[in-house]
C-alpha cells in the first residue's frame, strides 16, 4: 500500500525525531517538576468533584482557591480526605464545597486511609473510562464496513447545543464519520470550565460536560438509526486543556483537538502553563483512546503556507515528541497539516500533494488530520467548490485519515445547513472516483514534488537544530514559530503554574503513569 | 397552519443564496446596484460577498440574503401520484383487467434530436436497472426514434392500432417544445382522434401541469422510470372502459 | 433613467439563480413548495432544477427564475472613493501637510483573534504587495494584536498619543462585532476622546456604511490595502486642521 | 514530455492503424466513382456562385435543380461555360441565375478556354484561402504567448447572431481561446445553406456565411484589443458538409466539427452520400489548415462510456484514416473523446484518465478535443462544477489539445453568461494550479490505469477486426455503431448521390488533390 513514492532519506527521517526528542526533554524535566491549576482541577474532577456555586464557579475551582499556595502539594489529598471526614459521597460532597465548605482546613485522615480511597476512586474512575473504550470499539467493529476513509470531519458551530444537535444529526445522515462542535470564540481563555448545558455561543458552542453528554446522545442515536458509529470531538485546548480531557473521557468524545503549543502561539497563554497542562490532557486522552488532533494549519493562516511548510513539518515532529511522552501511541496522533497554497500559484497542487504525501510517509501510522483550504477562499462560492475538489482529490491520493470537510461559504459564514451537504458530497464524489489513484501512480524521480519534499524536510530539520540550540523556550521567545514572539513569564496563565512540594500527591497522575507506562 | 421559510442555520432565518449578472460594469456602483436590486426583491441583510466582472458592459454577482418571506405549507397540494406498479403488476394488470395486449408507440418529435430519454422508457434494456415497455409481454411498443413529424408520428399510430401515443420532448429553448406539443394536439383534434388514444408528453424539463394545460393525459419528467409510464397508461385505459 | 435587470443570455431576461433550505421532507410536495416559494418571491418560469434531502425534516433546493423587477441605474448612488494615493504620495503628502510624523494604533479587538486583516493594514510586511504602514516613513505604526479589550486599546490609544485608531472585527457571528464596535465608540465619548481621534474600523464584513452609522470616521472591508487607509488618515487630519 | 505511461504494445497499435486502413480502403473505392449534390455545391461556390433568389433557394441550389440527372458530368463546366458565354463576373452571373437563368442549356465554350477560366477562378479561390491562412498565421505568432494549452473552447448558442457577437466577445475576454457558434437543432438536415445574417434559431443560430463573416470580425477586434488571437469554430456536418467547409475556408474559421460518420449515425443521413461529402469537406478543411473537431463524444451520450470506451478508440482509428486519405496531417485531426463516465462509479476518475491518455499515446500528433460530462450532469449546479474540476484535471494531466469547458447547468439550459464565466474560472484555476502533473507522475505497472488502456485497446482491436471482415457498409447496417442500424440505401441525401460520369469534370478537386498531395 504505502510505497515510498517521495524517496526520502529515512536517515534524515530518523535525525529529525532525534532533534526533536532533544528539543522536548529539557521542557519534560520543567513539566515533572511543575503542576497547574488546571492539572489539579482535572485531578478533581478525575475524582468526582463537579457542580458550581450559586455565582456558577465550578467546584474544582472553589476548591483550588481554598488551597491558595498549597496547590503543589496536589489537591487530591484535599478532596478525597473531605470525603472520609464527612462520610460523603463525591456528589454530596461537592453539594457541600458549593455551599461553602472549605475543605482546606479539614483535620487530616489517615494517609492509608486515604491511599484506599483514592484507589477506590481511581478504579472508579478507570472503569468508567475502559467502559467507554469499550462500547466504542464494540460499536466500530459491528458498523465496520460504513466507515469510510478518510473519515469525514464535519463543524456544526451554532452557539446553541439544541441547534448544534440538529445539524449534526443531519450531518451524519448526510454522510459524516465525525462531528466536531466548534466551541465559542472565547471560551479559551476562560480558566474554568462552565457548566450544564448552553444556548449562547459567538461562532460556536461552550465546551460544557453536560453539552458533550447531550451531543454523545444525539450522536449515538443517529448512528444507529444508520448504521455507523458516529465520532465526536472537541476542544481540549486553552486554559482548561486537561480539565476538558477529561471531561471527554468521561463522555466518550472521540477525538479532541490538542496541540503542545497553539495556546502559547495562537493565544497567548503562559508557555509554562501550557507545556505542563498539554502532558497531563495528553496522558487521559491516551488513555481514552482518544486521537488528537493537533494544529499545524494554524501556522499557514498566518503564515504563507509555500514558505512556512517546513513549519508545518517541524510542529508535526514536536507534537509527536510530547505526545510519546505522555504515553500515546502513534495510531492516537491525529497530526494536522493543511491545503492553504495560494489558489493562483503555478503548481500549488503539486506541491500540496507533496507536502500532503510527505506528512504521511514520516508519519505512517498517525491518522493525519488534513483541513481544507480556508484562507483564499473568498465570497467566490464556486471557485471554493473547485478548491475542495482538489483538496478532497489530495487527500485520497495521500491517503490522510482525517478529512475536514471544506465549505464553500468558508469566508462568509460559519456553515449553513446544506453547505455541509454540498461539502460531503463533493468528498464522496471524489472520494469514490479516485479511489486507488494513489496506488496507481508514482512520483517522477527527481521530479518537482520529489524534490519539494526534499527541500521541505531539510528545512524543517535546520529549524529543528535551530530550536534545539536555543532550546525550546528561548525559541518561542525569540519568534521562532508563527511570526509571533512570546515571552517567557508573559501570556495568560503564568500565575496558575506551581512547583510541587516534595510530598506531592497525585494519584490519578501517578495511575495514568502506570497504565501508559511512562517511565 | 404550518407557516415556513428557509433555514440558514436557525430555524426561520430566511437565508437565501442568489447569483445574477447585471448588465453594468463593476465596482462600487455595481455592488451598490445589487444591494439594492436584492432588497428590492423583498430580501434583507443582503451581502454581496463576489463580485466579478464578465466583460466591459456586464458583473456577475454571489448574494445571500434574508426574507422574511413565509408560505403556508399545509395549503401546498400537490396531486400526489399514485404508487405506479411494478413490472409484473403492470402485466397481470393488463391480463386481469384488460385481457389483451395493448399497444404503445412513441418518438422524440420535431427537430427534437435527444432518443435517449423515449429510449430509456421504451427500449428493451429500460433505464436505471428498469426493464423499458418493449420487455412488457402484455405491452407491445414501437419506439420510432427522434426527429419524427407529428403528422408522421399519428399516421403511425393510427397504423399501428395503439393505444397510448408517446411524445417526447427535450430541448425547450425558445418553447419549440410547447409549440410541437400544441400543434400534436391541434393535429389529433383536426383529425378527430384525440378521444381514440390515451396520449403522454415526457422530458426533463415537462410537467405533469404542464402536460395537462396542453391537452395531454399525463406528463413525465425528469426521473421517470417505463413503469411509471406502464402503470398510468393500464390504468387509464381501464378507467376509459368503464366510461 | 437606465432600468437594468439580470441577465441570462438574452437583454432583461430577469434570470437569476437561487439555492435554499426549507424544512421540510424531500418529496413532490416539497418541490411545489420551493416552487411557490420562489414565485411569491416575485420570480416567474420557476424551475426546481435540483432537490435533495439534507435530513428527514430538511430539502436544499436549486432553483432557476426570471423575476420582472427592474432597477434604476442612474439612481444608484455610492460615495465614490478617492482614488488613494500610494506608498510615496502618502508619505509626501504628510510631510508636505502636516510637517510631522502621525501615529496609528490597531488592535483586533474583544474576543476576536483574527490577526491577519490588521496585520495586512499594519506590519511592515503588508499585504499582496503593499507595504503596510509600519514601513511608511512618516507613520509611526503600533499593532497590538488580537484580542485586546477596548479600554486596552483606548488607553494605549492615548499612551502613545496616537492620531488614529484603527478597530478590526472579523467574527460577525449574532453580530458580536456591532455590539463591540458600539461598545469601543461609548467608551471614546464617555472618557470625552471621541473627537481627539480618527477612528477607524475594519474587517471582510465592514462597510464603510456600517461604520458611519456606528460612529467611526470611516469603514474597510475586504480588498483593502495599507495605502487606502494611510490616505484617508493623512486627508481627514488635514481637514481636521483647517477646521 | 511525452514518455510513455500506459506501456501499450507500439505493434498493437499499428495493427489498428493497418486494420482501419483495409475498412477505409473500399470505402474510398466507393467515393472516388461518386459525387453528390453538396459537393457540386460546394464546387460552385469556390468558383464564385453565391446569393439566394426571391424563394431564398441559393444560387448553387438552383444551379443543380437546372442540371437534373447530369450532376454526375460534374457541375464546374456549367458555371465556368455561363460566365464566359455571358460574359459576366461571377456576383453578376449569380443575380441572372437567381433572377431565372438557366445555365444548362447555353451553348459550349472551347474546352481550353472553359480550362483556362477555371484555371484564373482557381487561383483566385486558392489565394484568399491562402491569404487566410497567413492571416491566422501571422496573428499566432504574433500573439504566441497569450495561449493557453489546452486551449479553452467555449460555446455560444443564443440563436441570434448579434446576441452571440455580445457573448462570444465576453467570452474571450473571460479567456476563452476558441469560440463555438452552435448550429440550430434543424439545420443538419437542410440540403442547401441558408443566407445571410440571421436572428432565429433554436438550441443554437443558422450556420451562413454571412454570420461566419460576422463573428469573424468580432473575434478579431476583441482578440485585438486582448492581444489574443481567438479561434473560431463552426459545425461542417450534416447534409451539407463540404459547402460549409468552404464557406469556412472563406471567411477563415479556424476549426470545424467534422465526422467521417456521425452524419449517418447520429443524424440518419445516408451513409453513401456522407462519405463522399466528408472527403471533399475534409479535403477543403486541410487545404485551408482548418482543425477538425470529430464526433466520437456522441457515441458516448448514447451508450455507456465504460462499456463502450473502445467504439471511441476504433471511431478515432477511422476518422484518422478517412483524413489521411483527404491529405490531412495529423497536426489538424482534433479527434474527439468526453468525459463521460457515470460519476458514482468507482475509480471512474482512473477509467477516464486512462482513456485520455490512450488517445494522447495512439495520436500523439493530434490536438485532440476533450469533451466535457454532460450526460451525468443533472441540476445540481454544485456537483456539476465539481465533476468540471476533474474533467480539467484530466484534460491537463493527459495533454489534450482542446479543452470544452464543462457548464454548470449543463442540464438546464445552454449558457447564460455566468455560467461560461465560471466554465473558464473552473479551468485557469486548475491548469495553472497543476501545471506540470501530467510530467511528475508515472503509471504503476498493470496498475488499473495501464491495464485498463490495454484492455480498450484490445477490445478496439477486435471491433476493427469485426468491421473490417464485414466491411464498413454492411458494419453500419448491422447495428455495429451507436447501437443504431442505418440500412444502405436508407437515410437521408440518397438522391443528392451521382455516379461520375466518365468525363466528371472538376477543377477544384483537381487542384486540391494536387495541393494535398492525394495519390
Ligand atoms: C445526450 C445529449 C445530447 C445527445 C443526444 C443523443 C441521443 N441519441 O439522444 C446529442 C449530443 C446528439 C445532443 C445534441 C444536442 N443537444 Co443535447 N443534450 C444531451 C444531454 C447531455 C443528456 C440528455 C439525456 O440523454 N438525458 C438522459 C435521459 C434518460 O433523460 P431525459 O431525456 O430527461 O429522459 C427521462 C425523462 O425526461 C423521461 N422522458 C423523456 N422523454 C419522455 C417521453 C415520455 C412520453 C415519457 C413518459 C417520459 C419521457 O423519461 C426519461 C427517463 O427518466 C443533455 C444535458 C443533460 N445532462 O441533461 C443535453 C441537452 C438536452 N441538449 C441540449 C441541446 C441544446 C442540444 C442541441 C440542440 C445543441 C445543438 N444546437 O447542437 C443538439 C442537437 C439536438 C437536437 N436537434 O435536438 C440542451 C437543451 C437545452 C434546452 N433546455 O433547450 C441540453 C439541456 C444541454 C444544454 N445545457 O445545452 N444532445
Ligand atoms: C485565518 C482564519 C482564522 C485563523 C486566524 C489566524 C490569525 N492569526 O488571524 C484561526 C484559525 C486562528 C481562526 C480561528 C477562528 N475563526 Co477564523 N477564519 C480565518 C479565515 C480562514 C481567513 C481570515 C483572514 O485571515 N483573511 C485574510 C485577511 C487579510 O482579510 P481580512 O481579515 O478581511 O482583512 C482585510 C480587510 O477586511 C481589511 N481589514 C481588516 N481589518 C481591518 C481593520 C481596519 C482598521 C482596516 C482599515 C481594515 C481592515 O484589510 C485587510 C486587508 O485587505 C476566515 C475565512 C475566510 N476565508 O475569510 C475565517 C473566519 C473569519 N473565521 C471564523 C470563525 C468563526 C473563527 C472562530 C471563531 C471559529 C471557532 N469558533 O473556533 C475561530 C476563533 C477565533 C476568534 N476567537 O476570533 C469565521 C467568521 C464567521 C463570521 N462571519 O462570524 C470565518 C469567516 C470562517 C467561517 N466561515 O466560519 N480563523
Ligand atoms: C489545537 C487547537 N486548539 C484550539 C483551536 C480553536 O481555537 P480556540 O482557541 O478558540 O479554542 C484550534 C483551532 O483551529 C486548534 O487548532
Ligand atoms: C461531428 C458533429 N457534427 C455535428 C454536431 C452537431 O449536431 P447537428 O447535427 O445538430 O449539427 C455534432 C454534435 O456534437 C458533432 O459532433
Amino acid at each position: 500500500m504505502n510505497r515510498s513514492k517521495l524517496d526520502l532519506d529515512p536517515e534524515k527521517i530518523d535525525y529529525a525525531r532525534e532533534i526533536s526528542k532533544k528539543i522536548t526533554q529539557p521542557v519534560q524535566d520543567y513539566i515533572s517538576g511543575h503542576t497547574t491549576v488546571s492539572v489539579e482541577r482535572t485531578t478533581l474532577r478525575m475524582l468526582g468533584a463537579d457542580g458550581i456555586d450559586a455565582n456558577e464557579v465550578p467546584v474544582p475551582n472553589l476548591i483550588i482557591q481554598q488551597l491558595k499556595d498549597r496547590v503543589g502539594e496536589g489537591a487530591a489529598k484535599f478532596y478525597i480526605n473531605a470525603l472520609l471526614k464527612k462520610g460523603l459521597t463525591p456528589s454530596a460532597l461537592n453539594s457541600e464545597i458549593a455551599n461553602g465548605l472549605d475543605i482546606s482546613t479539614l483535620e487530616w485522615a489517615e494517609s492509608t486511609q486515604i491511599e484506599k480511597k483514592a484507589a477506590e476512586l481511581v478504579q472508579s474512575f478507570s472503569s468508567r473510562v475502559k467502559e467507554n473504550v469499550r462500547f466504542r470499539n464494540e460499536k466500530l467493529t459491528q458498523f465496520n464496513s460504513s466507515q469510510s476513509t478518510p473519515l469525514l470531519y464535519l463543524i456544526v458551530a451554532t452557539g446553541n447545543i439544541y441547534e448544534d444537535v440538529k445539524q449534526a444529526q443531519g450531518a451524519a445522515i448526510q454522510g459524516a464519520d465525525v462531528i466536531a462542535v466548534i466551541r465559542t470564540t472565547g471560551q479559551s481563555l476562560l480558566d474554568y470550565v462552565p457548566f450544564g448545558p448552553t444556548t449562547e455561543g459567538f461562532g460556536g458552542t461552550y465546551a460544557t460536560q453536560e453539552n458533550f453528554k447531550i451531543m454523545r446522545k444525539a450522536l449515538d442515536e443517529v448512528g444507529e438509526k444508520i448504521g455507523k458509529y458516529i465520532r465526536l470531538v472537541n476542544y481540549c485546548s486553552g486554559l482548561c486543556m486537561p480539565e476538558i480531557a477529561v471531561m471527554g473521557a468521561l463522555e466518550r468524545l472521540d477525538m479532541m483537538l490538542n496541540d503542545s503549543m497553539y495556546g502559547i502561539l495562537f493565544r497567548d497563554i503562559n508557555m509554562y502553563r501550557t507545556f505542563v497542562d498539554q502532558k497531563f490532557s495528553r496522558m487521559v486522552n491516551s488513555f481514552a483512546e482518544i486521537v488528537i488532533n493537533t494544529g499545524e494549519d494554524n501556522y499557514l493562516t498566518t503564515s504563507d503556507a509555500f514558505e512556512k511548510a517546513y513549519t508545518v513539518t517541524a510542529s508535526q515532529f514536536i507534537n509527536e515528541q510530547f505526545a510519546y511522552e505522555s504515553g500515546m501511541p502513534a495510531r492516537l496522533m491525529g497530526l494536522g497539516h493543511a491545503f492553504e497554497m495560494n489558489p493562483e500559484m503555478k503548481n500549488g497542487f503539486l506541491f500540496e500533494m507533496a507536502q500532503a504525501q510527505m506528512a504521511r510517509e514520516i508519519f505512517p501510522e498517525a491518522p493525519l488530520k488534513y483541513m481544507p483550504p480556508t484562507k483564499y477562499m473568498t465570497g467566490d462560492i464556486f471557485k471554493g467548490y473547485a478548491m475542495n475538489t482538489l483538496f478532497n482529490f489530495i487527500a485520497k491520493s495521500t491517503n490522510q485519515g482525517i478529512l475536514l470537510l471544506g465549505m464553500l461559504t468558508e469566508a462568509i459564514h460559519t456553515p449553513f445547513m446544506q453547505d455541509r451537504y454540498l461539502g460531503v458530497a463533493n468528498a464522496r464524489y471524489v472520494l469514490n472516483s479516485m479511489a486507488d489513484f494513489a496506488d496507481d501512480i508514482e512520483f517522477r524521480k527527481d521530479g518537482i514534488m520529489q524534490t519539494r519534499a526534499k527541500d521541505v524536510l531539510d528545512q524543517s530539520i535546520s529549524f529543528l537544530e535551530q530550536i534545539s540550540e536555543k532550546g525550546l523556550f528561548n525559541a518561542i521567545e525569540q519568534r521562532l514559530f508563527a511570526e509571533v514572539a512570546r515571552p517567557k513569564n508573559g501570556g495568560k496563565g503564568l500565575d496558575g503554574v506551581y512547583e510541587k512540594t516534595d510530598g506531592y500527591y497525585n494519584p490519578m497522575y501517578s495511575f495514568l503513569e502506570r497504565e501508559l507506562k511512562i517511565n | 397552519m404550518q407557516l415556513i421559510k428557509p433555514y440558514g442555520d436557525t430555524l426561520n432565518d430566511g437565508a437565501v443564496q442568489l447569483s445574477f449578472t447585471l448588465p453594468v460594469s463593476n465596482g462600487a456602483k455595481a455592488i451598490e446596484a445589487a444591494i439594492q436590486y436584492t432588497k428590492k426583491l423583498g430580501f434583507t441583510e443582503v451581502e454581496v460577498v463576489n463580485a466579478h466582472p464578465l466583460s466591459d458592459d456586464f458583473t456577475f454577482f454571489v448574494v445571500y440574503g434574508k426574507t422574511s418571506m413565509a408560505i403556508d405549507y399545509d395549503k401546498i397540494v400537490v396531486e400526489e401520484i399514485e404508487k405506479p406498479m411494478d413490472f409484473y403488476g403492470v402485466n397481470s394488470y393488463i391480463k386481469e383487467h384488460i385481457q389483451r395486449k395493448i399497444a404503445v408507440i412513441g418518438a422524440c418529435t420535431g427537430t427534437d434530436a435527444h432518443t435517449v430519454g423515449i429510449d430509456a422508457i421504451l427500449n428493451m434494456k429500460g433505464w436505471e436497472q428498469h426493464y423499458g415497455l418493449e420487455r412488457y409481454p402484455m405491452i407491445d411498443a414501437y419506439n420510432l426514434g427522434a426527429q419524427i413529424l407529428n403528422e408522421d408520428l399519428i399516421r403511425l399510430a393510427v397504423e399501428k392500432n395503439a393505444d397510448a401515443i408517446l411524445v417526447s420532448q427535450v430541448v425547450t429553448q425558445k418553447d419549440v417544445h410547447i409549440h410541437n406539443l400544441t400543434n400534436f394536439i391541434e393535429l389529433l383534434e383536426a383529425d378527430g382522434l384525440r378521444s381514440r388514444f390515451i396520449v403522454l408528453a415526457g422530458g426533463p424539463r415537462i410537467s405533469n401541469k404542464l402536460a395537462l394545460e396542453l391537452g395531454f393525459d399525463a406528463g413525465f419528467g425528469r426521473g421517470t422510470y417505463p413503469e411509471h409510464v406502464g402503470s398510468f397508461i393500464a390504468k387509464k385505459m381501464v378507467e376509459k372502459m368503464m366510461r
